[in-house]
Parts: C-alpha cells; structure tokens; sequence
C-alpha cells in the first residue's frame, strides 16, 4: 500500500528542461515513476527524452491526464508554478525548489488548499512509495517496500532514516519530506492521518528539528485522534545553541516553544518513542515493529 | 535584511504613515544642525537590534551643545557588537498614549498576522505573556489583504480594555483602518517578515504617529529588494545585521553561504539544515565541540563546496573538518570533486573527514579515495574519526 | 408563501444612524419588519429608536441573531460593509447604496459567493414579502400579498408595477429589485429560479430596461431550465436612442445586443408576455392568472 | 473621466510599460521644438475619442517646418465636435508586429476581462466578430489579480494562430507576463473600466510599445481620482468627454445630474434610470418628443430637484416639463418643495406636469396642491396632459 502516490500516479515535471529538472526525471524514471509530460513555457511541441513537453500545465494535463507534479523551477517563479499546477486539476503538487519567498508561499499554499487539491513542500525532497513512484530528489537505491511510514522535516535526514532503516531489513510503505520552510503545504497530521488509513504502514517514524511548532503540533494531533500505530521520534538540532538560527530552513528557538526539548517532551507524552540517533530510530522501530507484529 | 529605523520610517512616510520630523546624523556636527533645525530632539542610535535604550543608545536634548555631546557619546558605541555609525535626530511627541501595531509571520497559521494592541511601549511582550486578551490579532487573507471591517474589529478588540481610550474610539479606529491598510502595504510590498511599530503614539492633538520602526525582509526575497540592500551598504552599516560583529558571519554572507559561528574546534559541513544540525549534534555526542554550522544547501556544485571549506578554515581554532553529505538533489560527484580541489588549491593540512552517501555516492567515494581522501563508512564512524583526529594536540 | 425573506427574518441595517438609514429603518420597522439590530462603527452600545446598535456586523450577529443585512452606508464604505455582513454569516445582504465604484462591486460581489451566501444589488431597492418583511426602500403601501413574483431592475419602475397591480387587486408573493448597475448580486435567474420553487407564485412579472444582456440571460434560462410559469415582461428605454447613454446605471446600447428589441424578441421567444405599457402588465398578468388558475 | 492619449501613456510608463518618447504641444511652435528635439515624430491630435487618425488627425512629420505646419491645421480642427487643444509628438517606431491588449468589464462575468490578440491594429473589432479564435480573454480573480500562469496561457493562446510570430513566441510570452501584469494594476488602481494598448507594437529589436493608449476611469470611482480631474482641468480639455461638445450637457456635468439632451420639446425628469426611460417612451407614446433624459437619481432633496429644473429650462426648445417620480428613498414632500421653489424663484410660467407617488406622497401632493399645482392622477394621464399642453402653439 501506499499513501498520496503509487504505480498509478501520472507525473507530469514543470521545469523538465533544467539543470535539477531534467537530472532528476531521469532519476525518476530509472525508479519506474510514470513521467507522462514535461512544461517548460515557450518549448511547447518538444521532447525531453521522449517525454513530450508542453507550455502550460493545462495543455500537459489535457493530453497527457497528468494527476501529481514534480516542480523544479527556480524560486522566483516557484509560486506560480504551485498555483498553476493545482489550477490545473493536479491532485498533488510537490515542490522541490527551495529558497522561496515566504511571502510567495503563503499565497500559493493558500491557493492550493481553496482549490481542493493538495501540495508538498516546498523546499522539500518529494515522496517516495518504494517500488512504485517517487516524485523529488530523495536518492533511488536506498528505498525498499515495507511497513514503515516515514515523514520528515528535514530531506537530508529523513534520507538517513530511510537507508538506516532499510540496511536493517526494514522498508517503508511511504517516506514523506514535508519540508523545513516556515510555511508548506502538507504538514505531520496530514501525513499521519494518510499512514492512520493506510492498513500497511505499521508504524511511523516522525523526523523533526529545532523551530516553530510543528512537532508540538503533531504531538497534540497523536493525542486528540488517538493514532495508535507506533510513533518513532527523532529531532535534529538538540545541541544547538538557543537564539542562533541554523540555516535558511528558519529554525529560530524562541522561548521554549520550538526547542528540541519541547518537542521531544510534547512527543514522548502521547506515547511516541524518542531516538537520540539514527541507529536509535533503527533499534526502537525494529522493536516496535516485532511488537506489533505479534 | 534589517533595516534601521530611519530606513523603516522613511518607508512608512513614504507609504503615507506619519512619523516625526527628522535628520540623519553620521557625525556631532550633524547632530547639531539638526538640533539648530529641529529644537528639542531625541538623538537616537542606528543598530538593527532592540534594547538599544537600556544600552544608553538614546538621548533627549534640549540644545546644539547637548545634541553634540550626545551624539558624540553614541557615535562611539557598539551596542551588543554593532558600532553606531549613525544617529537619527528627531522632534519629540506630545503622548497621550502608546500603542502598538505590528506584521509578522505566525507560522502556525501559516499567514500573516497583524497585532494591534492598546498597551504599546517597551513592556508589550510582557502584556502578551500577562493580559493576552490586550493583544488583539487579525490573519489577513493572503490575496485581499486585511479588508476596513477586518481591520475595525481588529481595532475594537484591541480598544476594549483601554478605558482610558474610550472618547477616544471612534476616530482611534477610523485612523487605524488607514494606518493598517498602508502598513500591510509596507509589509508585502517589501517582502517584511516583521514590520512593527512599537510605540505607536497617539498624540495630543490626536494622531497617531509612528516613534519607532522595525522592519526585517526575508531573506529568501533580497533579490527582490536590491535597493534596499544597496541603501544599507551606503549606509555603512555593511552587515545586514543578523550577526552583529561577528567577522566570519559577514564574510559568509559575503560569500553566500549559510554560516553560523560557534565556539568549538570542529569545523562541520552538511548539507540540508537537518542534517547539518544533526552533524553537530553526533560530534557532541561523540565528546567534540562543534566549531561551526555550515549547510551547503541543496544541488551545491563543486566551486560552493570549495568555497564552504574554505570558509570553514578561515577560523584558526579549526583543528579538522567533518564534512557529512547525503546526496539528493546534491550530486556527491560534485562534491567530492569540491573538497578535492579545495585541499589541493588550499593545501588543507588538517584533518578532512567525508562521509558521503545518496545521489552519486559510488563516483563520490571513487573520485575522494582516488585523490587520497577516504570516505568514513557512515556518520557515526565519521564523527568518531573526526573527534579522534582533532583530539590530538588538544589540551 | 414568499422568496428570500419572510416574518423570520431577523434583519440588522448597516448604516442605521446615517439620513437614510434611520429614516427606512423606521418605514421597514412600520411595515412589520423584525429589525434587531444596527450597525453603526463607534456607536456600538447605543440604540436608534430602541433598535441597539453594534460597532460591528459580528458583534450584531453574536447578540441578536440576524440573518438578514440592510446596507445604507455611503458609496466609498459600501463594498467594506457588504463583505463585513457575508463574514459575519449573514445569509442575504441587501444593499441598497448607490453610485458604488465598479471595482469595489466585482471584488465584494465575489466575496459574498464565496462565502456562500447571497448578495441582492447594489443600487437597488430591496426585497418585499407583503405582510411579512421588507428590506429596503420600497414604498409601504403600494404592497399587498397575493400570487405575482416580481423581479425588476429598475427601482421606480417595479414601484409602478407594485402598484398597478396591486391597485387592480393582484398581489405580490414577493418583489424584487435586483439593481441596474452592471455588477450585482443576484441575477434574474436566481431571482427566477426562487419563483420556480415557491408554489405560491403563480406569474411573474420580470422588469427589464436597455443595456446589458441580463433580460436575454433571463430569456435563456427560462427556455433551459423549462419554466413553466406566466412571465410577462416589460423593458424601458424602448423610444431611448441608440448610443446614448442613459443614466449612471450605465445602460449603453451597443451594436444589436442590449437594444430594447433584442430583449423583447429573446423575451418573446421563450413564450413571455409582452407588455408596452405599466396598464399593459397589469392586464397581461390578470389575462394570465385567470388562465392559469383554472 | 476619459483620459487623453498622453495622459494615458504617462500612467502606462509610470507602470514600467514601454511607451515612445514624446513631447506635448499646445501650439505649432512647441511642436516645432518637438520635432527638433526627436527628429521624424508623429503629430497625433489629443481628444477623447477614436477615429481621429480616419478624421486628418495624425501626421508623420520629417522636419520641424513640417511640424508647424500640421500641428497648426491639426490644432484648428474640430474632431466630431471636440476642438483639438493639443497635439501629441512621438517619435515612430519600427514595427514588426501590431498586437492587442486591453481590460475592461465584462458585464455578462461580472468581472474584469483582459483582452489579447496578435492581430491588433485599426480592425481588431472586425477580427473580433469574423476570427474569434484570434482573441484570447482573461478573467482574472478580483483579489489575486491575473497570475504569470494565466497570462502565460493567454498569451500562448493569442499567439498560437499567428504563424509568423512563431519564433519569438516565447520571448514575447515572457514580455506580455510583465506588461499585462502592470497594466492590470494601471486599470485597478485607476478604476478603469477600458484600460488600452492598441496597437501594441512589436518593434524590430524585439520590445513591446504602447504606440497608443485608451484610459477610461469609472465615474463612480471619479472622488478617488480627482489628481486626473485636476490635470484634465489643467489641460483644458474641459469637460470629460463623454458627451462631446454639447453645452447644456456639459452645463448638467457641472451641476452634477445625470442629463442627456435629445431632440424633443418636452422636458423630462425622473428618479431612477429606468423610470426615467420609462417617462420618455410615455412621452413618445402619446406623440409628444423628449427634449431630455434626466434622473435626479435616488434620495434627491428639495434642492436638486430644482436644479434639475432650471437645467432642463436652460432649453428654449423646451415647452414644457413632465416630472415622474415614484418616491422610495426619494421623497414625495422633499420634491414637492424642490419643484415649488424652482417655480417661484425661476418665475416658471411653462406647463409644469408633476406625477408624484410613493413615500412621502400625501404630504407632496398637498404641498403642490396649496402651491397651485395640480398632481396628475398616474403617469399615463400626466403623459397625455403634458403632450396636450405644450401642443398649444406647436407647428
């Protein structure tokens, strides 16, 4: 099983003719993901690979039933590209680009939501359902299929979950990056709501950093809607010095909200098992897996 | 990008918010025309941080003289490692109250929120800790920004525990609604992540005026501010603030990278914020002291990783360098070929730790042990390594 | 039986102590209309004529209830006030100020769909069920109840209808002026649409003027959707000549569409009744009521 | 309130849209020193109206003796009754393409419509109705404003049936993406209900030009553009346009009523548009002739209504007035006042027929009454007595 992507699923690429674009479809298809059209304005009528391109989303749409997108435009027109893809009729839009202004992303989030559709990110990784479709940049060869929900913050750590846990024989149904920009499209319950309905992810591993209040978000999520599948949880930045902000993610420890250790104490009160490192992450959701699996 | 206060007024004049008459002052003698100008002034420091008060960086003066004195005492500061390089010389008000109105970010709801409260001044922090129902908060609508009757109820709400106020509301409100409008205008035009005015004077003669400013752009849209940026390099004021007096922060800045300084001797390198963040966290583990956070970001190429090492060794108490990469939309190809150029063009002689894994791993390792730099089996190793390597020597 | 409003109607104004607003809020409060409320920013907390009032739509909302907003505010605040009543839940907004900028009309028109209620005008004169609630400017007397829906765009000359019927003995389910600038709220057809559903009304009489093309919307809707009820039809401006303006309703004839005539003969088509004159309506309609009431 | 083409343009560039140099002329003289200033221009008549160029109202100009020469006989015309006061010099441009674009109101979508097509120029009316599918629309959210993407979409479905544009497409799309952006926020910020670009020259190095320029700005919206009202006053331009140079008309524009003049001899007054035609085709169905079409509009008090009566006996031809009014927000009694005291003061002795209904009518019938007015019983009956009683003398 999977959530929000799967062998179904038809990609369509904004951006495909750029440097990360055109890299990473490549990628993508070497995983097997379903890449049916490209946009790039003004080469409209060409091919990327065999991949037809259009000029707009709604011509890519309309000839090629395109339903999720993988956007790798720069920053500058990252927003536009967003509101595009949703007024399009994509389902899901996941947003690779990073960088983008915030000012930009609260608009374009919001425009998403009102068309009913769906985004991820941006300055994200993307999402993968092993054996099936990847739509982002998270690295091919270290996802294999299993029962473990991964969802993530942060790209780069989350692909550290995914190939510890599969070094241990453990693959995931779903791994999600969220993404780390103050303002993103789907957040933690809206990602543990889809591994909640999801009979084959057997257990989560939730992988926050220092800054805001998603975490805490999560946490009372856990709480209020009595999520019972296994919940590991990992959070970067636990040394970090308060009042510095450590990188352009925005992760700023103000007060006590949005440290480490309000996260990590907001989680471990709902029940959520809390990993110091990734080889924690591996050892606690082997154990939680053989639990539950009884 | 911070500005100063006189820039975050001119802004608001500009946008049709009063404010009070003012000159700029870079030296005594400026001061004192402004004096000669303007009568009673207050001569206020120009640093992109708050407290600047407490720190003695404002002064009321009566006179020429007074004003040259003062100024010259302020010039010579540095206000929490920011030198006062200028002085914003402006006439008093006549205050009957203190308000604030403020635009920030409120990430939880992921828009903008405009807070307006009827207990301005230096304790509204603590007001929104103590008598938060003194607080009043509106979220825009990201594409009609705050419509008048938002902005009315904003007002009322804000008004309703200031007794002291109440002949007062009517036109309080009224004049909010404009002053908010065009505030909100500052704040998207410029891309602001705060835009604040605290206190918002309500005059005698029943204006409100804005007595302070603040306002911070996000950084993801300099590029959108340029002119900005070039007042502020005018101005001297040479950083854009976010770092005080730090000179390996400017110089990363200057650089482009996203560089913290810290007080370790384990220079770390990562890439994604997390995973940077995390890198730090597994030296410490491991008994080091991170002596900085350096993420390269993602898709780096060769010449910023070169450029990221580099900065790294900038610091002298550099004892090594841990350099932990998982390749996504970053290619490891690209950044081995980067720390390979950086050691040979540098001539690093201090321990390189790499442990790379992800998009290009394989062409990564191969090019890194091909030019002598074997890569650490996983993170932990490398932080191992790293701390055992930079242990030597040290006291 | 009525459309819109009727004796449950809680109704708040919106301007209640301007000229115009304390003048109707009196007529409306004399024909029977449950007026709970007025708005009026700074003077919440006082009462025009024992009607108390709010600083704002939301507090009026809180405390009274009403469902059912009249707007008799200035031109420049209008647009605001017709977006605070939508906010603030109010299900029908009726606002009756004129001379409103185009602009404004677009964005506050939207606004209230959005929201999913219903706006009627601007520049209009309101809404009458006889012996049960009016909101606006119609004159008391001139309404009686009985089986005619009325929907016109023009004010004064829905008056005259009122009362050329109602002087012959036939009265009003409900009358409706929906307003003549170019950008209102509800249209014929979603006045139409309203009179389909009420059993109660059994013709109706649809006053139309030059310019525009809502009579031929109206014409079109009526051949779709199949309604089967009497409509007779009476457009002004007939004699007026072309490519003059007149009036700041904005009616401009231009090329065929708009013109008196194509109104009538799209009118005509569709099986309406074609009335010349205000004693030709009231004929046209007894005609019709006697058939149809056989 | 019609803008002048140059006053149009100065919006246009203040906007960052690309416009030609030119300079403005008011006599033969100042047009010479255009032409010695910009070398080969086009002297183009300034009036509020289309089809001067059919008219002898634009002529390109090789040299400055040139320039005195047409300016003078352009600056002598009379263009459809608006005499010329000035004359716009522009320098030419290169063209390799006419295109189109322009915003205005569609009434059917209740919403802004923005208007673009490759085939701009004098006939883009007739490539309207006889190849629609060369005219691409927008109808942009009213809160967000158009987005890239959609004018991105509009653009490439303009350009899709112009093959001989084909290699420049994607260039031009990036171009119209900046331009349609602005001249949106020209149209929103003016309040305009036609804000135009025809033709919308392509020139020959690639920038698209607003050779000419058509700015129309709601007059419901006039009170927040009274800068345009001052400068089209500055200019001379006197009235706004919208009824050429008929004088009683421009005389009801000054006293603020809605006043068209007609041919007729029977004065008409009414309140609301739609009563007031309605007034009119009573007149015409009982064989009499309009001389007006005036609505004093809703709520009007004692005093407009007598202006309104003195404006429409600024007529000779006038034999006699019918005024209708069905009272809503109007008053019976406030119009009852306004027509007596117009009497009196004006010393009226021309049949006054006044058919009076609605709120406040009992009041406004005695008061007519007392004054010796008789109210007709409904406005049939007024019709026929007032065509019976200005037929008294007719021819």
């Amino acid at each position: 099983m999977s959530v929000l992507v799967d062998r179904n699923s038809r990609v369509v690429i904004q951006g495909i003719t750029g440097r990360e674009g055109s890299f990473h479809t490549a990628q993508m298809r070497a995983f097997g993901t379903n890449i049916v059209a490209g946009v790039s304005p003004g080469k409209g009528g060409g091919d990327q690979d065999g991949v037809p391109i259009f000029d707009t989303v709604a011509d890519a749409v309309a000839a090629s039933g395109a339903d999720v997108s993988g956007i790798f435009v720069p920053p500058a027109f990252a927003a536009d590209a967003i509101m595009e893809s949703a007024a399009s009729g994509i389902e899901l839009t996941v947003c690779i680009t990073e960088l983008i202004p915030v000012h930009d992303m609260i608009r374009a989030r919001e425009f998403v939501i009102r068309t009913g559709h769906q985004l991820l990110g941006a300055n994200c990784p993307g999402i993968v359902t092993p054996g099936q479709c990847k739509v982002g940049i998270i690295p091919n060869h270290i996802n294999t299929p299993g029962p473990v929900g991964i969802v993530g913050r942060s790209g780069t750590l989350t692909y550290e979950v995914i190939q510890g846990l599969g070094q241990a024989g453990m693959g995931q149904s779903t791994s999600v990056g969220i993404g780390g920009d103050p303002v993103m499209g789907l957040s933690f319950p809206d990602v543990l709501q889809r591994f909640a309905d999801d009979p084959e992810t057997r257990a989560v591993v939730l992988i926050g950093e220092i800054g805001g209040s998603d975490e805490e978000t999560a946490a009372a999520w856990v709480r209020d809607t009595g999520f019972d599948k296994p919940v590991i949880a990992f959070i970067s930045g636990r040394t970090a010095p308060p009042g510095k902000r450590m990188g352009h993610a925005g992760a700023i420890i103000s007060g006590n909200t949005g440290s480490a250790q309000s996260k990590l104490d907001a989680l471990s009160a709902v029940g959520a098992e809390i990993a110091d490192t990734i080889e924690d992450v591996v050892r606690l959701t082997a154990a939680r897996l053989g639990t539950h699996s009884r | 990008m911070k500005l100063l206060e006189y820039q975050a007024k001119q802004r608001f004049a500009a946008a049709g918010i009063s404010v009070p008459p003012g000159r700029l002052a870079r030296t005594p003698e400026e001061a004192v025309a402004a004096a000669l100008e303007l009568g009673r002034i207050a001569v206020k420091a120009q640093v992109p941080i708050g407290g600047r008060g407490k720190a003695g960086g404002i002064a009321v003066v009566d006179t020429p003289e007074e004003a040259r004195r003062e100024a010259a005492r302020i010039l010579a500061m540095d206000i929490r490692g920011y030198p006062v390089r200028s002085v914003w010389c402006e006439t008093g008000l006549s205050i009957d109250a203190e308000l604030y109105l403020g635009i920030t970010l409120d990430r939880d709801r992921r828009r903008l929120v405009i807070i307006f409260s009827a207990a301005g001044g230096m304790e509204i922090e603590q007001v929104a800790v103590e008598a938060p129902e003194r607080i009043a908060k509106l979220w825009p609508d990201p594409f009609a920004g705050p419509q008048p009757y938002e902005i009315r109820q904003l007002a009322f709400a804000g008004l309703a525990h200031a007794p002291e106020l109440r002949d007062r509301v009517p036109k309080l409100v009224s004049a909010l609604v404009m002053l908010t409008t065009r505030l909100h205008e500052v704040a998207t035009s410029l891309d602001a992540v705060t835009c604040e005015i605290n206190p918002l004077v309500l005059t005698s003669d029943g204006m409100l005026v804005a007595a302070d400013g603040k306002l911070e752009i996000d950084e993801n849209a300099d590029y959108r501010h340029k002119d900005v940026a070039e007042e502020l390099a005018r101005d001297e004021t040479g950083d854009d603030g976010r770092s005080g007096d730090d000179p390996f922060e400017v110089e990363a800045r200057k650089r482009g990278l996203t560089y913290v300084h810290l007080d370790g001797d384990i220079g770390c390198i990562g890439n994604g914020a997390g995973l940077t963040m995390n890198t730090l966290d597994l030296v410490k583990q491991h008994g080091g002291e991170p002596a900085d956070f350096l993420d390269i970001g993602g898709g780096a190429n060769a010449e910023r990783v070169r450029n990221a090492l580099e900065m790294v060794l900038l610091d002298p108490k550099v004892r090594g360098v841990f350099i932990n990469i998982f390749g996504g939309i970053t290619r490891g190809d690209e950044v081995a070929r980067g720390i390979i150029a950086a050691r040979d063009q540098l001539h690093i002689t201090k321990p390189l730790v790499v442990r790379m894994t992800g998009t290009m791993e394989e062409e990564g390792r191969q090019l890194l042990q091909a030019a002598g730099i074997v890569p650490a089996k996983d993170a932990t190793e490398a932080a191992e390594r790293i701390v055992q390597l930079t242990a030597v020597g040290r006291t």
